[in-house]
């Protein structure tokens, strides 16, 4: 290859700018619901999220990259989310965490969920449980950081 | 003066007192008289006709009191003039149970969206027929059975 | 014509304590007025908990006060107890008993970490969830669940108390007075904090009993209600405690009342930990097999005391396996209904810490 | 009645200035305590034994009876159709909590289906089970990156690295 | 001996007017080299010593120890998207963080960095009005404050503004007045007890320091202190930013880098002032056994006065707007002014 240098390159870089988005995930503070207790576990002293860099929780959408759904997502929230979603910047992430967000929990007879925030939103990684615990939650992040760095497929 | 229909206990030893739904206001006036405050607002779809149900409550008897009445036209006298607590509750009752109260002022859905079609919690409601909710850029939310127009 | 700031102060915003919508009307600082829209959590439990088994319900009541669990379930235990006459054993009442402190305890850890960080400290937070922790590893050691525990079933407790978990209890109970104290000095001992609660978020007694207002608040209001003494439920009536209550109707009193609710559960939980009786902690008549087939007929008003006052539960059954209506009389919706009254001509910053002290749970006020 | 009502006493205020160093002074003195994290992906942390998170299925014991699709809060779990080869198993004892049973038959060949992403793993159907045969374990690393969380009969029984989704 | 000359020394093979152009260059990169690098070092510092205090560990995966984390944090905030919201003042939005970059950058620049071993002196300016220099510096700041907050058109970044500006306004006063105080001590030498030249000289203000001025005024530490904290805007007094109530303030609708070098500002802004206090209270690069050492004693003193600020952030909560114009106005003003007065008679009795 002779003129290769330069792919090579932008790929350095660009490795190099996952590498820094996938260490460097400031959630958003977004806690709809019972998860949002178990996400400020996570960031608590016991599982110090903060050790992979997601120390710290954005307020603003403008300034987090991964947005946390965490909890029932409703059909009056839904449009909120959405609008929340388009407010972060590129490249931003999402992770659909409980089973309220994956597709509808304990709700799904009901009349005013949304059977699974992946109808509103794209979603990267999905973490079942009700909620998760602390553990689970930090194991779909670092499975977020893997597939940011294109290691993973699960 | 009011009439006291019949008089009951539920299983809580709570005395149910039924009374006609237009003796309330003065039932309740007298009650409140007495030192009573309104707990909680309970409406219950018979099928034929709804149950209003007002737990009140003295905090210095520590009695706890159930009124009872029926409607059969879904309108039932309101008691925010009594007390402050009933604002929030009818609006509820109203949203899910579709109970009218005459004289709240502002009688509107209060976990719902306003043009949600249907009260919820009435057994006859289908939840079959599933609505969506969108909002548009200036935050008024619209109401459709159409599933692309939605979440 | 005076110049208003519109500011709408949620769904998501890190105040709120979950999704609300405060509509502020702002002159400069000054709060003009305030409308709240409740609804974003309706996850419409009361309708799903007609078209399901009784035992089955227990799921959603967990989730409405989704950091007070072990009450809700109590509150909705209690309930249809009464409605399906079942007897519980003595043994179970106890644990109830201590799970339902626990659960407070941790409820109230939560609120006070909370509470923090509405005024920018950040270090409580993380000690209230060390404690937390522990309590969750407690309840993880009796139930296997977190958080939303589902510890509590018709007729007793799904499972038994072994040693270790009252030995944990114990331990935890060692560690945690003097925590407490050191969590509640980092707060009085500032001068600011002070400055930012004393005198603030006002509520007169008369006003809170028109609109319904229970719990720390109401006490904190110089009303000693709790449903604890005035209809004691489980064994409430067996052991020594104080019904701590305030005449200061501000959200130092609160807090001061709070923390001090605190000591009194630890209290609780000591005593009652020494008097668990031997025996069954499952009432027989609803043992695992017969879960599906519990009737319940007539109809119930019960009511317990969750961690923001007094938390009912109305069923009406019909004589079959499903309730025919559940209603649940929300503390902290009638709570959240007074924020408008206390932070009329407050500014902006005491509107946040006066929702941090009504500490709302949104799954409970939507449901 | 035991409960009494007390009013609490309100402290002093505290001096400006000498309060706030009382306070920096409290939170200083955690600085030199061991930090109590758990470094979780290479230690997991003391999981009690009753920990639950996700279903498994030990599927001799299955005797099709849907109890547990009965108790479902959220209908999560489905029976279906599976054809696995009991190999003496009817002869198999299992010690269940109404005691010992033998002669398990699964007659219909119906074994539940799970669907992990509207289980709240309340542990209903675990309390219900007449044989045990569906049981909650510790695995909780299961998140995905993909919305399938359907786990057929076949995939409960194994463990969570095996189904690859 | 300074850093220029001898920089000057090194390149003179090139002649007088390269050699001295190329030693300011390299003289001014140095230090702005040294200023970045202890800004990623105090970041890093401050989060393993805020996550020390709170019992958990900090971040400890990207790099040995989490050391590369900061560079992680840069890296992904250069590779974000940068939204331009709708109805922004485009060329305020876009020159706002700008501002608060370059002037505190610009303002390290300023301060005599005292002396080190072979280098000699570090200071690069050398003027005779450098306390008025940095004050003037000091007051750019808010412009771009004013200027992000307002151009983004977002309430919360409206009041957000309002804070700031009644911050600076109003602890702009008490700050210049302790200064002043410190002047006037400083005009009158303590060795011989002349008056001399240069009070307003940062240089002459630390070589003067035989006994730190901070134990001859300590109101005037104080003052200047917490004045230090609210320009900084650090907790309790983070109003403008206040995240519980208004989100981020006025940087609210930032993102991306822009928003990093408004980051950067507020960790630029509480080390500068530490450095400031350092050198106008505590003896600066004074130290006691050797001058030689001069800047690895500023250093120190800069480091644990930064340290006591993050103490001060994560413990106490924030203070309320009017509360916080009363502290400057009601008690910091005159305080300031009695240690003037203090600073006066002081004066006269050494004389």
């Amino acid at each position: 290859m002779k003129n290769g240098d330069l792919g090579i390159k932008t790929t350095t870089i660009e490795k190099a700018l996952e590498w820094g988005s996938a260490n460097s995930l400031w959630p958003l503070t977004m806690g709809l619901a019972c998860c949002a207790i178990e996400m400020m576990a996570t960031q608590a002293a016991d599982l110090d999220i903060a050790r992979f860099g997601s120390e710290i929780f954005r307020n603003s959408p403008r300034q987090s990259d991964l947005m946390i759904v965490a909890g029932t997502t409703t059909k009056r929230m839904a449009p909120r989310v959405k609008r929340v979603y388009e407010e972060m910047p590129y490249p931003k992430y999402v992770i659909a965490m409980g089973v309220c967000v994956i597709q509808g929990g304990p709700y799904v007879d009901g009349y005013s969920v949304v059977m699974g925030v992946d109808k509103v939103v794209p979603v990267d990684v999905y973490i079942p449980g009700c909620p998760p615990s602390p553990q689970a939650l930090t194991y779909g992040i670092m499975t977020l950081q893997k597939k940011i760095k294109h290691e993973t497929d699960r | 003066m009011y009439k006291i229909i019949s008089e009951s206990e539920d299983k809580n030893k709570i005395k149910i007192i039924n009374i006609d739904k237009n003796d309330l206001i003065e039932f309740m006036e007298d009650y409140k008289s007495k030192g009573y405050y309104l707990s909680s607002i309970t409406g219950v779809d018979m099928q034929d006709h709804l149950e209003v149900i007002y737990h009140i409550h003295n905090y210095d008897t520590h009695e706890y009191i159930e009124v009872k009445i029926l409607t059969t036209d879904d309108k039932v006298p309101s008691l925010t003039k009594l007390w402050k607590a009933a604002k929030g509750d009818e609006r509820e009752q109203y949203d899910l149970m579709g109970i009218i109260f005459e004289g709240h002022e502002n009688l509107r859905r209060i976990v719902l969206p306003d043009e949600w079609v249907g009260h919820p919690l009435r057994k006859s409601y289908d939840l079959k027929k599933v609505q969506y909710i969108n909002m548009d850029s200036e935050g008024k939310e619209h109401v459709s059975y159409n599933e692309n127009e939605g979440w | 014509m005076a110049h208003y700031t519109e500011l709408n102060i949620g769904p998501i915003h890190p105040a709120v304590h979950g999704i609300l919508k405060f509509k502020v009307k702002l002159q400069e600082e000054i709060i003009e007025d305030v409308e709240i829209t409740l609804g974003f959590l309706h996850r419409n439990a009361e309708k799903i908990c007609e078209l399901n088994y009784y035992a089955d319900n227990m799921v959603y009541f967990d989730r409405m006060d989704y950091i007070d669990a072990m009450n809700m379930e109590l509150g909705y235990l209690t309930a249809v107890e009464k409605l399906m006459d079942m007897e519980v054993p003595e043994r179970a009442q106890w644990i109830r008993m201590i799970m339902a402190e626990l659960n407070r305890l941790a409820a109230r850890l939560v609120g006070l970490g909370a509470f923090g960080l509405d005024m920018g400290m950040l270090t409580p937070f993380f000690h209230c969830f060390i404690e937390r922790e522990k309590i969750q590893k407690i309840f993880v050691e009796a139930s296997g669940g977190r958080q939303e525990v589902n510890y509590m079933s018709i007729g007793g407790v799904y499972q038994d108390f072994n040693d270790q978990i009252i030995n944990d209890i114990r331990e935890f109970l060692k560690e945690f007075k003097p925590y407490l104290e050191d969590i509640y000095g980092m707060f009085m001992h500032s001068e600011i904090f002070w400055q930012r609660n004393d005198g603030i978020g006002i509520l007169e007694p008369d006003v809170a009993l028109d609109y319904g207002v229970t719990g720390p608040l109401l006490r904190g209001s110089g009303i000693a209600y709790d449903v604890r003494k005035d209809a004691p439920y489980l064994f409430y009536d067996k052991v020594n405690f104080n019904i701590p209550i305030s005449h200061k109707k501000d959200n130092m009193g609160r807090f001061i009342l709070k923390v001090e609710e605190m000591r009194q559960s630890i209290r609780i939980i000591e005593q009652s930990i020494d008097k668990i009786p031997d025996g069954p902690y499952f009432n027989n008549k609803a043992k695992k097999s017969m879960m599906l087939r519990l009737k319940g007929d007539g109809e119930v008003f019960s009511r317990v005391e969750s961690e923001n006052g007094e938390f009912g539960v109305y069923v009406r059954g019909n004589g079959t396996f499903k309730p025919w209506r559940v209603h649940v009389r929300s503390p902290a919706f009638k709570n959240i209904s007074v924020v408008p009254v206390m932070a009329k001509g407050m500014m902006i910053a005491d509107l946040i810490v006066i929702i941090g002290s009504v500490d709302t749970v949104i799954g409970e006020i939507d449901r | 009645m035991v409960a009494t009502v007390k009013e609490i006493e309100i402290p002093k205020k505290p001096v400006p200035i000498l309060g706030s160093l009382r306070t920096m002074g409290i939170v200083g003195k955690y600085m030199f305590k061991k930090p109590i994290t758990t470094q979780y992906p290479e230690e997991k942390g003391e999981i009690p034994e009753r920990f639950r998170y996700r279903i498994f299925l030990a599927p001799e014991a299955c005797i099709g009876c849907t109890l547990c699709e009965q108790i479902c809060p959220n209908h999560s779990i489905k029976m279906e159709k599976w054809d696995f080869k009991r190999e003496d198993t009817e002869k198999l004892t299992i010690e269940t909590a109404h005691g010992e049973r033998t002669n398990l038959q699964n007659k219909r060949h119906i074994y539940p289906d799970v669907n992990f992403g509207t289980c709240t793993v309340c542990r209903q159907c675990e309390e219900i089970c007449p044989t045990d045969a569906i049981y909650l374990t510790h695995e909780f690393e299961n998140s995905r990156t993909r919305n399938s969380f359907t786990y057929s009969p076949e995939e409960l029984t194994k463990q969570e690295q095996d189904v690859i989704k | 001996m300074n850093l220029l000359t001898r920089i000057h020394e090194w390149f003179s093979f090139l002649g007088n007017p390269a050699s001295y152009a190329i030693g300011y260059l390299l003289e001014t990169l140095f230090i702005i080299m040294f200023v970045g690098i202890s800004f990623i070092a105090l970041i890093y510092i401050f989060r393993k010593y805020m996550a020390r205090i709170q019992r958990r560990i900090g971040p400890n995966r990207v790099g040995k120890f989490g050391l590369l984390q900061l560079i992680a944090d840069a890296l992904k905030l250069i590779g974000k998207e940068s939204i331009l919201p709708e109805g922004r003042d485009d060329l305020a939005y876009k020159i706002a963080p700008l501002i608060i970059m370059i002037a505190t950058l610009v303002s390290f620049i300023i301060l005599p960095f005292g002396d080190l071993t072979y280098f000699g002196s570090l200071t690069i300016t050398h003027s005779k009005i450098t306390l008025i220099l940095l004050f003037g510096i000091l007051s750019i700041l808010p412009i771009g404050e004013i200027l992000g907050g307002m151009s983004t058109r977002s309430n919360y970044a409206l009041i957000g503004t309002m804070r700031a500006v009644a911050k600076d306004v109003s602890f702009e006063v008490p700050m210049l007045i302790s200064a002043l105080a410190i002047v006037m001590i400083s005009s009158r030498s303590f060795v011989t007890g002349n008056a001399i030249v240069g009070g307003f000289n940062l240089s002459t203000i630390v070589t003067d320091q035989i006994i730190p001025y901070g134990i001859i005024e300590p109101v005037g530490l104080i003052v200047f202190f917490i004045s230090m904290i609210a320009r900084a805007s650090y907790t309790p007094y983070d109003l403008a930013e206040s995240d519980s109530e208004l989100i981020t303030g006025y940087t609210t609708e930032y993102s991306g880098m822009r928003f990093g070098l408004f980051y950067i500002g507020l960790f630029g802004m509480i080390y500068l002032g530490s450095f400031f206090i350092s050198i106008l209270y505590l003896a600066g690069s004074n130290g006691p056994v050797t001058t030689d050492l001069g800047f690895i004693y500023l250093f120190i003193k800069t480091d644990i006065l930064v340290l006591i600020a993050f103490l001060i952030w994560v413990s106490l909560p924030r203070i309320r707007i009017d509360k916080f114009v009363n502290l400057g106005w009601k008690y910091l003003l005159p305080l300031s002014v009695i240690n003037l007065v203090y600073a006066g008679f002081f004066i006269l009795y050494i004389r």
